[in-house]
């Protein structure tokens, strides 16, 4: 313990605009569920905020090895919060490996609270200490509350009956209590889950509590060193509404069902394949059958790929998801899906390759596969996710683009934005625009490849309608009866139709907004996907400095929106950041001949603000 | 999803109703014409209607068939049909569907699609092309060709084992397995009825004549002259007869798993020795499956039958379930935590 | 295709010789430690040697498999291990090739090439650990998990028919189907053993306890206390007799191809009415791996072996004949009509 | 019969300096085996020549149907010969439904040649005829020769006792026969030929004989009409040597060979699945198993593609071929051999997509497939072969970057490369330069990731050799050890290592040079693969016309020569002629920012050389 002079730890809070904080222990300690309750009464707090969980990528890994760590991290501000932090302002470490695999991202001077019960001899030779942190120098340029969590909780829950693991099993909430206090959070949400949570068991539920308000008890009373201060961060200004916070996931999930209820389908066929990171969509469609959902755990991608183009055919909304190589196994019948113009979305939720790669890791590689990656000459609309709430608009957006186009759709999410939430202000359903589907039941002049002159969809027949028999499939058809043809003059014809209906879309499309920042800008930062966050913050800040900067973050990535040459051609330079070895970079250098600029990362991790903005304001002074 | 009402009244269609207006362009004598017709005529004979009925195919010459029928039809790409199948059954019930593959698009490239497909018990009605050959693309040997067929991949003979389609099928877990020949048109119409009564997945053998790339491969058991020698046709609860006069029949080796061919009334052996076919018997379906002239008869017809409820039927009982419970996607965004700006 | 000789007189090789420097990464207590184990003893017992020994792998928590032998490995994409090996078989033939497959590595995404492996009779041991479950993507229901499952992707149970390894395997053609159970190592390493000296394509089906995601899943059978009565151990020329004292045993019904459990010396049955297990009769080994508690014992041991020429040796064998007769790429570009300038 | 004054028909020969000669009938009408013996005494009296059949799309289709009618076209000069020609100067047709199909593409004042003997009610009907065209006058545009071929043949043939069936079949060596009279052509060749093939049957031979004489004699004695004339076409200017013809299919099989013999390797696996139109490479190397060809046909592509890795692995030269849609099944195991790093030559014969498409049909659009077509960062080199003989050169060349730089290399081809012939001087196999393979045998230092410095290619290590035992697999891999590894910079470094060793490629391949013309021509025409011919000729001829404009045809698609950026900048304008939507195009724009202009055709058929140049004429013409 500290040997600086004891202070009241009821001394006035210190105000803050923002925090990130990570917790982090083993696998089996709890450290999802803390992280995810800090979120809810942060949340409930009013401040913005963003989070970010990390499992470990093997099952369950033996404990206390580096490993096997589990890590949640929550960046909460009382203005906007796009990320989750370039670096950690507290840190909580569980145990030695927790500490060893997290330490390298806390910021000097942050915060840093131990467990110093888990540092024994056996935890530090697993997590690869030499000796033990806690009591070298090597924690010097943090601020260490070294605290006995272990024990502090044992004592809080000792008149619960509870067996030693389980009372061992109490110390996040101990800790989750120390954290609330330190941020000077209300409990009440935790309170009601825990009683939800441990109906059954309420000596298990009063022992969690107990610990709870012990840790948050702790930091009232205890004497603190002078240098841990406890804060106080205001609400963040929010659009009046009701709140929840949203995972990519979900909102990719609701959205597709809102998206099918707009379309007046009374049926989506979700047909997936297992695959990390793609896997929880599946899992949550299965919850969701009273939508009229039918999920289809299929024997591979392929098959998956092919029931959603049965279920089309059929007159359900075809859905399926994967990564990416998955997709990779989805190419050949997506070709199909593009040749038989039937209305398919696809989730591509990315993680890093090449191959199987880093699969829990996250990336924005596989654009090129997405726009370019099949035989033939074969267009389809792509469309990108920013942040977990536009999973749900975006999700409703390709929906309602593939059913109008008769068309298969992707959609590219990440690993990141699958996993990570944000608040979400609860849309009003009602206010949804609708876009039902008119199936085809007249007979008179049908064929199947009768387009609506429009948008150039094929009309869409639906097997069970008496009078519209027809055969469709992978042959080129004749443009007019719809009959298979072998003509030149035909393909020629099909090949330019297929691309002029996809590149009709952009008319369909809203025009590119800036993010922020003025056309014309000496620098814009063009990027998509997950991205946004760090992006805009880099460029805000730029802005705020003084710099001649903008960003451009694109939803539609094939066809573009219509007036995105323009206003490429407008700024100065143009710099594409991406997760990846250059991707989008080549698509816009490819349609625009603008001579944009990469800035790479293939680490499987998100950009950090401070990076991006160390590597925009060094080619803004280039130029200078 | 969406079927519309059928018009009423409407009058019984023949089998030429059931016939598109596209130019049949199998080579001449090839046996795909014979099982289209018979197609044509088991759906005219059971009533069924065009707009209710899906002809889903691969790539092959087999699986060129949907263009020559009148009813709905899509012809997908290799190997993927009964995946296909499958979502168009998950969206619509109510469809009969057929599907068309071959020996390559069944078993080589998608043999895994119906392995599930089989296993799952989807309500489909599955016909597999056997000719023993690769015909689209011009006479490689395929997994069911014998060993030693030269083709042009393999100048100087195959040496894989075949896969038998039907023990295959079983393996899988299929709960209806049958056989026919091309040109026994009386028998494939039976077999294509019984496979539509079916619920689940049924699967059919046919045995087709590529004259082109494989021409006479099941002489030996089809042959006019030698067909009632070669042939047993298996019927529930009748015995295991065959050859003219049905003067032999299969008997079960005591006590071991083992067939052979007996002459009734001769050494002794009546027909109550004979083996009485028992399609529910899934073991004996598969001994009977493995048989093969010159030693055994081929045996066609449903060799087993054995329903239990299909894949599409118990999904949609829980997404119908779930969908009565009533669903309110506004509550679900808002269940959870949530709190008011 | 270069086998360096080796180096005279090697020490001959200890288990712990075939572990690798890598951290095993399984959950604690997941059974694939105790195959593990097996396998590096089987290969030390048989006089193996790092260099010619190669683990083929998919994808899957299994196929993390070859990361922690010390022999060659290649952990490859899910489901494609078996036609990987294959093109290593031909690549290099006197390899000793494994592959680690899973139930869904092998029998989902994975099952065609399975399929066409076992038919080919590929010389490899393909080695399925069958935990019922999708481990790796953390739990949902597999191709060979029992109807009602309960996983991520089921919530409300799984309804589809589960696929069985061995009859699949069977009715694929394969010629050596064997089963174990993980925790049962001096079963395991026999069948290793075997499966290792059979040539052509091994197929050994291991009953894997998941502890995260299927825990006891097969406890019905491998319990300790139930396991006696619960297992029958399938050896060749010798009676299926079963049970404590093997005082049960498995009895073909008269004139039918059905199996019942009879106690010897109880009603009549001596053991001469207990079928005697013939290794090499496919009809036998089919009904046996259909057979499941608790009715009926579930059966471990070699199910079925029948070897036959291996795929890479009879095709090698035309290559070779091919090399033999002499190769001149110049004589043979000239071949056919040429004309000088 | 026409009523013209009779003239000798030993009347001299009129000099052309080229012909384009297209022999049609139905499918069962021998027609194949009349072009390539035309072809073979057309090569032998010293004529470049092109040549390419066509067959009908069904497999036998009923007699007398038009897509039934199956061609064989032949051009061939006394100078370079490079296409087989834009129109034709000749067509027989040995039926009406061949007239029928045919017809189109005679030029105006062209002779056509017809069995009047099949020109029944029965076959135009077939054939969709209203009345008989060699009787209305329909055909006045054209110099014509109806001639009873049936009957002469039957008169020719009738004395060897052959049934009327037999008689018939020998239809075409009549017709043969006539057109070498025509253009003054030996029969010494087909006659041998005829001995050999039918050595078993004599009397088949005889009777072949007879009608190939009777067609002959025909030309010599008959009565032709004033305006059919016959030819004569010098030899063109050949570098001496050794000829024969060769299809792209068996330059490309051959070209394995000698690049696996080159790299010092002794067993080729080569693991295909049949598939329209590139099977004929698998049944090629079928034949050749005495150059330690392994040929396994797989039971799909996926298979197919890891089988070749997995021989690649074993230390043998992986090899796997497939067309479009069979490529697209075979990308996510491309990954994995991008990730293994493992010489695999992968043969893609581009069809016309998307999905089944037009199976025989000639297209490149698999450009984009080949480059990005696969999920993750995964670069691979990509070679096209511009002519059937080039196929070879560009086999040996894949041999040695695949094993050079241990990578996958894809080639493309395309259905008429595959079924094209031409002539080609016999090279001398021991001029070809070696690249012989290092196994790495010694332990010391050894781990699978270990690269050369100079090509950053891994070492190659074969199962089988003592002491460097190692694990690959599809899970990112540390540069430093081989082990997996989840580290962040190391996967970064790892993506980076694998975009450079790729593009290092570009040091080690030759400069691009002009096929034609002028660098810094005020329109430079970029092509690659098949297009060679039409575009060469299009631009030779623009710049007999005066015109500056140059051909540039690209060999390496990834990398880029190392100098095509400063060759393209050079030129007025950049036009890209192609057999997609835009492909190579948008490749040069993003990666040279070249302003380059698309010619595109998708219409299953090559370009012609008059459309090319009319659209390169229009063009250069826009700017002066
Ligand atoms: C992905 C893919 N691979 C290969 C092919 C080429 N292909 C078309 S049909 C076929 C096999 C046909 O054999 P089978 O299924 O027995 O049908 P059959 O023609 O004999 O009726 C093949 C290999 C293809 N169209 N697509
Ligand atoms: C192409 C592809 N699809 C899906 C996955 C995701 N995936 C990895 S392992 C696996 C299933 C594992 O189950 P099993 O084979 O039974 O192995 P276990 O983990 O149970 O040992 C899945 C679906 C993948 N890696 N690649
Ligand atoms: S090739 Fe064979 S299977 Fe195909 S259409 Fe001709 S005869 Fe029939
Ligand atoms: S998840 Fe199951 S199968 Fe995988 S390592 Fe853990 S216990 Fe073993
Ligand atoms: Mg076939
Ligand atoms: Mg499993």
């Amino acid at each position: 313990m500290t040997t600086a002079p004891p202070l009241s730890s009821s001394r006035s809070r210190e105000s803050r605009e923002s925090a990130v904080v990570r917790f982090a222990g083993d696998s089996g300690d709890g450290i999802q569920i803390t992280g995810s309750e800090f979120a809810a009464e942060t949340a409930i707090a009013g401040n913005d905020l963003a989070t970010f969980p990390d499992y470990p990528a093997e099952i369950r890994a033996p404990a206390g090895t580096t490993y096997g760590v589990s890590a949640f991290q929550i960046h909460f501000g009382s203005r906007e919060v796009l990320t989750v932090g370039d670096e950690l302002d507290a840190l909580v470490a569980l145990n030695p490996a927790a500490l060893k695999v997290n330490l390298g991202d806390l910021r000097p001077g942050g915060l840093l609270v131990c467990d110093m019960g888990t540092f024994n001899a056996r935890n530090l030779t697993k997590a690869g200490y030499a000796g033990n942190p806690l009591e070298d120098r090597s924690l010097t340029d943090y601020r260490v509350l070294k605290l006995d969590v272990s024990k502090l909780t044992n004592d809080a829950v000792k008149d619960f009956g509870l067996s030693s693991k389980e009372a061992t099993r109490c110390r996040n909430m101990w800790t989750l209590g120390l954290m609330l206090w330190m941020y000077g959070r209300s409990r009440s949400a935790t309170l009601t889950w825990l009683e939800r949570k441990f109906a059954s068991r309420p000596e298990i539920a009063q022992a969690n509590v107990a610990a709870l308000n012990a840790g948050h008890a702790f930091g009232e009373t205890a004497e603190l060193s002078a240098d841990i201060v406890p804060y106080q961060i205001a609400p963040a200004p929010a659009e009046p509404g009701l709140y929840r916070t949203v995972t990519g996931t979900d909102a990719l999930a609701w959205g597709i069902i809102a998206g099918a209820r707009a379309a007046k389908l009374d049926r989506i066929v979700m047909a997936s394949y297992p695959i990390t990171p793609s896997s929880p969509v599946l899992h949550t469609l299965a919850r969701l059958k009273q939508f009229g959902v039918v999920t289809f755990q299929a024997e591979d991608e392929i098959s998956a790929m092919c029931a959603a183009i049965g279920a089309a055919f059929g007159g359900a909304l075809g859905l399926t998801s994967s990564s990416g190589p998955g997709i990779a196994l989805k190419t050949e019948a997506l070709g199909l899906a593009v040749m038989t113009e039937l209305p398919v979305v696809v989730l591509n939720n990315q993680r890093a390759g090449p191959s199987t790669g880093l699969p829990t890791k996250t990336e924005q590689s596989d654009l090129f596969q997405a726009v370019y990656g099949r035989n033939g000459d074969t267009p389809l609309p792509v469309l990108a996710t920013a942040t977990p709430s536009d999973c749900f608009e975006v999700a409703i957006e390709a929906v309602r683009i593939a059913t109008k186009y008769m068309t298969p759709v992707m959609v590219l999410t990440d690993g990141y934005l699958a996993n990570a939430s944000e608040p979400w202000r609860v849309p009003d359903l009602e206010a949804i625009g609708e876009f039902p589907v008119r199936f085809r039941t007249d007979p008179e002049g049908f064929h199947p490849y009768l387009r609506d002159p429009g948008t150039l969809a094929r009309a869409w027949a639906v097997p069970g309608t008496p009078g519209l028999e027809h055969r469709i499939g992978g042959l080129e058809k004749d443009y007019d009866s719809g009959h298979v043809s072998y003509d030149a003059e035909n393909h020629q014809r099909m090949t330019d139709v297929r691309h002029a209906k996809i590149a009709g879309i952009a008319r369909d499309i809203p025009e590119q907004q800036l993010a922020v920042g003025e056309p014309g800008a000496k620098i814009g930062v063009v990027g998509w996907g997950s991205t946004y966050g760090p992006i805009f913050q880099a460029v805000r800040g730029l802005i705020a400095e003084g710099y001649s900067v903008a960003h451009v973050h694109l939803r539609y990535l094939s066809p573009f929106p219509s007036n995105l040459g323009e206003l490429l051609k407008g700024f100065g330079t143009v710099v594409v950041p991406e997760m990846n070895a250059g991707q989008l970079v080549t698509l816009l250098r490819a349609e625009y001949l603008v001579p944009a600029e990469r800035i790479d990362k293939v680490t499987g991790k998100p950009f950090k603000i401070s990076e991006l903005k160390d590597a925009l304001r060094a080619r803004l002074e280039m130029d200078s | 999803m969406t079927t519309v009402a059928p018009p009423p009244n409407p009058a019984p269609l023949k089998p030429a109703d059931f016939s598109s207006d596209q130019e049949v362009r199998w080579c001449p004598g090839c046996g795909d014409y014979a099982i289209l017709k018979a197609a044509q005529r088991a759906l005219a004979e059971m009533g069924a209607t065009r707009e209710n009925t899906v002809f889903v195919s691969g790539i092959g010459c087999s699986s060129r068939f949907p263009y020559y029928m009148s009813t709905y039809g899509f012809h997908t790409i290799h190997g993927r049909a009964p995946a296909i199948a499958t979502g168009l059954k998950l969206a619509n019930e109510k469809l009969d569907i057929w599907v068309v593959t071959g020996d390559g698009d069944g078993l080589s490239i998608g043999g895994n699609h119906l392995l599930h497909a089989l296993r799952r018990n989807v309500d489909l009605n599955i016909l597999l092309f056997n000719n023993e050959i690769y015909g689209l693309t011009k006479g490689q040997y395929s997994p069911t060709s014998r060993v030693g067929t030269r083709s042009p991949s393999t100048p100087q003979g195959s040496i894989e084992a075949p896969v038998v389609p039907a023990v295959f099928a079983l393996g899988a877990g299929a709960r209806f397995v049958a056989r026919a020949v091309d040109t026994q048109q009386a028998q494939l119409i039976e077999v294509f009825k019984r496979a539509r009564e079916h619920q689940g997945a049924s699967f059919v053998e046919i045995f087709q004549n590529c004259v082109v790339y494989n021409d006479g491969v099941f002489d030996e058991f089809t042959e006019r002259s030698v067909a009632p020698e070669r042939q047993l046709l298996a019927e529930h609860g009748k015995p295991l007869l065959f050859g003219k006069d049905r003067a032999q029949g299969l008997r079960l080796r005591s006590n071991a798993l083992e067939l052979e061919v007996v002459r009734v009334g001769e050494g002794g052996v009546s027909e109550s020795d004979v083996l009485v076919h028992d399609e529910t018997n899934r073991a004996l379906a598969s001994l009977l499956a493995s048989l093969h002239p010159p030693t055994f008869p081929e045996v066609i017809g449903v060799l087993y039958c054995d329903p239990a409820p299909s894949y599409e039927r118990s999904v949609l009982e829980q997404t119908r379930a779930a969908v009565q419970g009533g669903a309110d996607l506004a509550s679900v965004i808002r269940s959870g935590r949530t709190w008011t700006v």
